[in-house]
């Protein structure tokens, strides 16, 4: 709960005490803009929200606590659930820690195709949260180009792990099989392919004037109430800070490639917008460098039968999609987890909503909700 | 489960055979069940990760619009069909409970994903949140497994409640090959 | 008895009367079409097939839509007014109706001559603003209402350039009646109005009269990018959130009749109407063939901007309508008036 | 003007102050604050606090920059005491800070840090949630993730449905 306090309505109004003739507005959990199941309780003025505050946990699935009673490898599936559209992100993470705890050696090609597919995955992640939210604002056609788009990646997926969103394709020690000329082929002619298309979308969507016009200024989440509310990634990015994982925390085999961390320092949602576009593009870059220097080799490295943890607490922490995704395993001993937790970022990233959306009217803060590019059951878990 | 309004009178149905020659316009109910079959509009619901697969079979690549089925009607008013894709759990059921019912007659439900069919991977003894299976709140019409099912599986599932209104498959079945 | 309505004195109440019947048969059919068009076009533009399974190509999908809005359950929902909830769709189709029987749509193909015909047109085409007030007021959603409260301030804030711009034509065209209108605009597209007020120096900002009154257009209508009553990821099915089965279907209809009455009169008031664009070619059946030509043109782009463009800010939409287009419509009020007087003023000066 | 890892452990063992030893505390207890390898644990300082001491690291991390990462819980079962992990990370340099106390189980207390930094606000509220651990002056702590009269908190070891 925030302290009342005086409230400047988008257009220059001022209320400094509470209206008298305010509403409640439930907007969810089944909304086209609610991208799931969120619930937005809005105390509404007219048009204007006066305090919007998210309920939330509609699709609360238990995945921390099904990690405690269950091994290691049989908690891996569920890590492609978490966030669905980057499930090799939140895959990576919970690998990541566990080979971190168990001293797990991954061959090198592994890594190489770890970074391609987790890269391919990213820009899959964006199109649909780009596509999604052109939709909020009312523009329909953006998001099938997407999905287009998507599907050549989710061919290229499916071609090497079977199936389409929840891959569960990299394993303890690297990955569950090798990849073959298709795949690699199939990635290398998606990059020029896909260069053109960003270009095809900056000039249709980013430069239309009616998108400016919704985005520029609208929902401004500055460093400082990033760094209040740990929220990272794009919206992060889009606040002025460079601070990508990628580069802080350098995991897997990050370092050997030269990319940049794209940053606006407007902090509103064209910014994240631009953050999203432009990360695409440095996305392609790695793949491409990637492609270049994958060597030969084994993808799987030595692991022990019965995968046991030293007792002792494992944090693992990865760039996904939507910003800083870390998973902390407490071990016992034990060949279960005492207890995973899942830092996921869309939690962090909505909780400014609230202070963020004072003030602000009905379809703009709709449309910071989508430049947040939530995805409901990554806050729920 | 049979959603009653659509049932076809069976051999053995309690209704007597004068009666129902009396009271079923044939012709006019065939024609409306075509009408019905062809223009189902799905509720816009997506919940989890079935959702994107929804999407996906919405999108150019599937279109699922070939079958008239493309108008996602936001408001439960005026929609026919209602696709639940995804996971349901404790605190989202009074919420689900409550669209179903603002749905108007005649509705379908389809259960798309194991977690709507039966709870899917979230099941397992001693689990607080999930709901094992969507009808256990309401009746379904089709199930459509996968874990995600691909879009192809969902556009299935359509053509499948197409059937089930219409007694006839739009398309002959692909046999398989010994 | 029957010489009278046939040949007599009571023959324009008989052709009335044909003419309506024949308009709800086709403004039936043409909302209905207009769907699958938009549908098509959808696809069209989406790079996909849209509806081609029901019936030859898609055909027969818009009637199987209107047969299942038809048979589907309808209730007024607890707590609303009766009354109005159920009234509110009538209201919206109806002057959709009177003005479609205006119209000419060809040289002899008309519902009825009337002198004041413009005026009737933007008299009935403003009652389907009241008809998506009372709906979304009566339906008792938080939605809907604040839909009627958006539709409202809109629509007020569009109707004044739009008359402005109308206000235009009448002085340029002097007179209401639509035929007139038409038949004054005969030889060749260079003698439409959107073309003629260059040459013959009355306007020469008529394109861009003809541009403000599109955009009015689509804001009347409620079409992308100004569709915020509906406002689909906003506020549900905005004023229609509560409404289903064939009371929607007639909010619908109401809606696509109002788009094919607008882009008549577009047509009519700036693209020459049933008069040919090459000057041959006219008369008969052909004008009717212009006619709906010009008509569908329009139709196309409305579609057109609908699947290409985002939605428009609420402010940005009552901002661009209050500091740009009144101004803009006011100015070329003025400069037409200045220009139609100033012969008159050199003559009697010199 | 960044924070660097010297500094910070020199100023958490000032805050810490003398760490009372307890008469039945194992033989060799662990130090408060440690600097841990990042490669072996995915942090850069480890420190233990006492539950009243929360919010005096948290307002010492605030002053140096540190963004919240997460808050968790962790029931330790065994010997009647969860525990509370707050992690902290740095936007500008490469440090992680995970700061622990451990509050006895039976009387699951501590102080709430989402006056300094509100989006421990919900961090808070799941923690509450899924442990039953009371965050003191916390403004809202309302069942969060779980339906709205849950009155269970699932994540407890010894959680039964």
């Amino acid at each position: 709960m925030i302290p009342p306090k005086e409230i400047t309505y988008a257009g220059g109004g001022v209320l400094s005490a509470p209206p008298e003739e305010s509403f409640v507005l439930n907007l969810g959990p089944q909304h086209p803009a609610a991208h799931g199941v969120l619930r937005i309780k809005m105390t509404m003025d007219g048009e204007w929200i006066t305090r919007a505050e998210p309920v939330i946990g509609y699709i609360h699935r238990m995945h921390e606590k099904m990690g405690e009673n269950r091994t290691y490898a049989k908690f891996l599936p569920n890590t492609s659930r978490i966030d669905y559209l980057a499930a090799m992100h939140y895959t990576h993470a919970f690998v990541g820690a566990v080979e971190r705890g168990a001293r797990i050696e991954v061959p090198l090609r592994a890594e190489y195709i770890r970074v391609i597919t987790s890269e391919l995955q990213r820009i899959a992640s964006h199109l649909v949260g780009w596509g999604a939210w052109i939709m909020d604002l009312g523009g329909l056609t953006p998001i099938l180009y997407a999905f287009d788009d998507r599907e050549r990646i989710l061919d290229l997926m499916e071609h090497i792990c079977g199936a389409r969103l929840t891959y569960c394709y990299y394993r303890f020690g690297g990955l569950c099989n090798d990849v073959d000329d298709y795949f690699l082929q199939g990635a290398r002619d998606f990059v020029p392919y896909m260069r053109g298309r960003l270009k095809m979308y900056r000039a249709l969507v980013t430069d239309n004037i009616i998108l400016r016009k919704r985005l520029e200024g609208i929902g401004i989440i500055d460093a400082e109430m990033c760094r209040r509310y740990g929220v990272t990634g794009p919206v992060l990015r889009g606040a002025g800070v460079p601070y990508d994982v990628r580069r802080a925390e350098p995991y897997s085999i990050y370092p050997r490639f030269e990319f940049a961390i794209p940053h606006y320092p407007a902090g509103d949602s064209m910014a994240r917008y631009l953050v999203r576009m432009d990360e695409m593009e440095q996305s392609l870059r790695i793949i491409e460098q990637a492609l270049d220097q994958i060597p030969a080799g084994p993808v799987m490295g030595k692991v022990p039968r019965v995968l046991k943890l030293p007792a002792g607490d494992y944090c693992y922490a990865v760039e996904a999609g939507r910003g800083r995704f870390m998973v902390r395993i407490v071990s016992d001993g034990k060949d279960t987890p005492y207890r995973v937790k899942l830092r996921t970022p869309c939690f962090a990233n909505l909780s400014p909503f609230e202070e963020a959306s004072k003030g602000m009217i009905l379809p703009d803060a709709l449309a910071m909700l989508g430049s947040l590019d939530l995805v409901i059951p990554d806050i729920d878990r | 489960m049979e959603t009653p309004v659509n049932a076809p009178p069976t051999p053995d149905s309690p209704v007597p055979p004068e009666c129902s020659q009396i009271v079923r316009f044939a012709k006019l109910d065939d024609l409306l069940q075509l009408s019905r079959a062809n223009s189902l509009w799905p509720l816009t619901f997506g919940l989890a990760c079935c959702a994107i697969e929804m999407m996906a079979a919405g999108m150019a690549r599937f279109d699922l619009s070939r079958f008239g089925a493309e108008v996602f009607r936001p408001s439960p008013r005026q929609a026919d069909v209602m696709i639940v894709a995804g996971t349901v759990n404790k605190k989202m059921t009074p919420a689900i409970k409550t669209l179903y019912d603002q749905m108007l007659e005649p509705k379908w439900v389809i259960a798309m994903g194991n977690c709507a069919i039966s709870g899917g991977p979230f099941v397992y003894p001693g689990q607080y949140a999930v709901v094992e299976g969507v009808d256990k709140l309401f009746p379904v019409d089709v199930y459509v497994p996968g874990c995600p099912p691909r879009p192809e599986a969902l556009i299935e599932g359509i053509l499948k409640l197409e059937e089930k209104l219409t007694g006839k498959r739009r398309f002959p079945v692909a046999k398989l090959k010994e | 008895m029957l010489d009278y309505f046939l040949t007599g004195p009571g023959q324009a109440f008989t052709r009335l009367i044909i003419y309506l019947v024949a308009f709800l048969a086709f403004v039936g059919l043409n909302a209905a079409y207009l769907v699958l068009a938009e549908r098509k076009g959808a696809g069209w533009f989406q790079r996909r097939p849209g509806p081609n399974e029901v019936g030859p190509a898609g055909l027969l999908q818009p009637i199987v839509d209107g047969v299942k809005l038809i048979v589907k359950q309808t209730i007024v929902p607890p707590g609303t007014d009766g009354l109005l909830f159920r009234l509110a769709p009538a209201i919206m189709l109806v002057p959709a109706f009177m003005c479609l029987a205006t119209i000419p749509y060809a040289e002899s193909v008309y519902g009825r001559s009337i002198n004041v015909g413009l005026l009737m047109v933007f008299s009935f085409g403003s009652i389907s603003v009241f008809a998506i007030m009372l709906g979304g007021w009566a339906s008792r959603n938080k939605y809907a209402v604040i839909s009627a409260a958006r539709i409202v301030s809109q629509n007020i804030a569009y109707e004044i350039p739009m008359l402005l711009v109308v206000i235009t034509m009448l002085m340029v065209t002097g007179t209401m009646n639509l035929q007139e209108i038409v038949g004054q605009q005969a030889g060749g597209f260079w003698h439409w109005n959107i073309l003629k007020g260059i040459w013959t120096l009355t306007n020469p900002l008529m394109p861009m009269t003809f541009v403000i009154f599109f955009i009015c257009m689509l804001a009347e209508t409620n079409r992308a990018p100004f569709d915020m009553a509906e406002a689909e990821s906003e506020l549900i099915a905005g004023a229609f959130t509560e409404y289903a089965g064939f009371s929607w279907g007639l909010f619908f209809m109401g809606e696509y009749a109002n788009i094919v009455v607008s882009c008549s009169v577009g047509t009519i008031l700036f693209l020459g109407g049933w008069q040919s664009p090459i000057g041959v070619l006219s008369g008969g059946a052909w004008g009717l063939l212009w006619f709906f030509a010009k008509m569908y043109l329009l139709i196309f782009i409305v579609i057109w901007i609908r699947w290409t463009f985002p939605r428009t800010q609420f402010y940005g939409l009552l901002n661009l309508s209050w500091k740009i287009l009144i101004p803009v419509s006011l100015f070329t009020l003025m400069l037409t008036g200045a220009l139609l007087r100033l012969p008159l003023l050199l003559h009697q000066l010199f | 003007m960044n924070p660097t890892l010297e500094q910070l452990s020199q100023e958490f063992t000032r805050l810490i102050g003398p760490v009372p030893t307890a008469p039945a505390a194992p033989a060799n207890p662990p130090p408060p604050v440690q600097v841990v390898d990042f490669a072996v644990r995915g942090v850069n300082l480890d420190v233990t606090v006492a539950p009243g001491q929360v919010v005096a690291a948290a307002e010492l991390l605030n002053r140096h920059g540190f963004s919240i990462d997460t808050i968790t819980g962790v029931d330790w079962l065994a010997e009647g005491q969860m525990e509370v992990v707050y992690d902290y990370l740095h936007f500008a340099v490469s440090l992680r800070v995970a700061v622990r106390a451990r509050v006895p189980r039976d009387h699951p207390e501590i102080p709430t840090i989402s006056l300094v930094f509100p989006g421990a606000n919900w961090h808070e509220r799941e923690t509450h949630d899924f442990f039953g651990i009371r965050f003191v002056g916390h403004p809202n702590l309302t069942p969060f993730l779980l339906p709205e009269d849950a009155t269970f908190h699932p994540l407890r070891k010894d959680y039964q449905p």
